[in-house]
């Protein structure tokens, strides 16, 4: 299941979303929003993405997450708009039989997620400047 | 035939607007071919273009990928969600 | 933080207690009470412990995690008594600036945690019979 | 000397009881003693003790460890908790 919502996360729903009485392991991720990176002070972030193509990539990651691990539910929410400090921007939760399976399954998503999924997010810098951030693309 | 192009993040920044169109040839057109008229009348997206991706229909496109009148294609600057 | 508890857990206070304005990653394990077990059915299961020498145990293993990796906050909650299907025996909560860090130390945790923590589950299946669960021991 | 041994999950339902005293002497005691003084004094014990650690004041103990007057000692069959 994914879903990109403007709203913030209720990570108990998430949770609930990927319970079963076959399940024996958990494992959620949230990427929250930090104050501080290199030394400079954000104030808020800003995501937005690309919505068909980005439900597209988050459909096709959760089936080869399904693929590769023995997964029983999947549940990836990412949060759009403006964001405060501590907010989570996504939340995974994966739920398996076991627990390697689970963890495997959750970091891969993630990593991938971040390689592939059209979705930006820009800093609101505590000094009133803004930033669209490219990885790689050094200073636009 | 005239494509439009979405924009996101530091291109659409760039630009001053979330799509462009641009023209290619009604057959045969290829990426390649949009990333040159791109160049050529986008001047402001020219210097992001070489660390942009081009999506088709919702796919990261390789230069030498078709493009149909009926195509949906937008410039991927490297991503950061997550 | 280390707890261990005869009530349900909580999930989203075992969360907030992880977060801060530092966070850039939270890696949040659930173990959770399977129906089948190698095809048995279990009706529920029962948890004891060594109080005295569990929260050691969990104090010990939360510094190493802190010790090993940037950890900013880590919330370990262990349940206690009878746990019906589906139910969360164990959360284990990590929140560190990367999220490879959080990953890692929360799987070490647990691998960790189900070695050397003196807690032990006894089955009670469905047929009526229970069975106290010690790994390498056979049928005692 | 009298040690309380405290029994938990198998090594408890096998003994009825939630823990048994042993007598072992007061100087240079150590847990080897301890287990020999069990299977001797413990009969129900003693097939489960080929798998089951000896806990000192909550930590791990080996064989060669000390047991004083004044220690807390357990029976800690393999862990299944998590």
């Amino acid at each position: 299941m994914i879903a990109l919502t403007h709203e913030p996360i209720d990570c108990n729903r998430v949770l609930a979303s990927v319970a079963s009485n076959d399940v024996g392991a958990v494992v959620l991720f949230l990427g929250t929003t930090r104050e501080f990176t290199h030394g400079r002070q954000t104030e808020s972030l800003d995501y937005e993405c690309y919505p068909e193509m980005a439900e597209k990539k988050l459909h096709e990651l959760e089936h080869e997450a399904r693929h590769r691990w023995p997964v029983i539910e999947c549940h990836i929410v990412h949060r759009l708009g403006t964001l405060k400090l501590g907010e989570a921007s996504i939340a995974i939760a994966v739920s398996c039989p076991h627990r390697n399976d689970a963890f495997e399954a959750g970091k891969w998503l993630i990593d991938t997620i971040k390689q592939v999924v059209p979705i930006w997010k820009r800093e609101n810098w505590s000094d009133g400047t803004t930033e669209w951030v490219h990885p790689g693309m050094g200073k636009p | 035939m005239i494509v439009r192009v979405k924009l996101f993040a530091v291109a659409r920044q760039r630009a001053g607007i979330d799509a462009v169109e641009v023209e290619l040839p009604a057959v045969g057109a290829t990426v390649a071919d949009l990333r040159s008229a791109i160049v050529e009348h986008c001047p402001a997206l020219a210097d992001v273009l070489a660390h942009v991706k081009v999506a088709v229909n919702n796919d990261y496109a390789a230069d030498g990928t078709a493009i149909d009148a009926k195509a949906e294609v937008a410039l991927i600057p490297p991503v950061s969600g997550g």
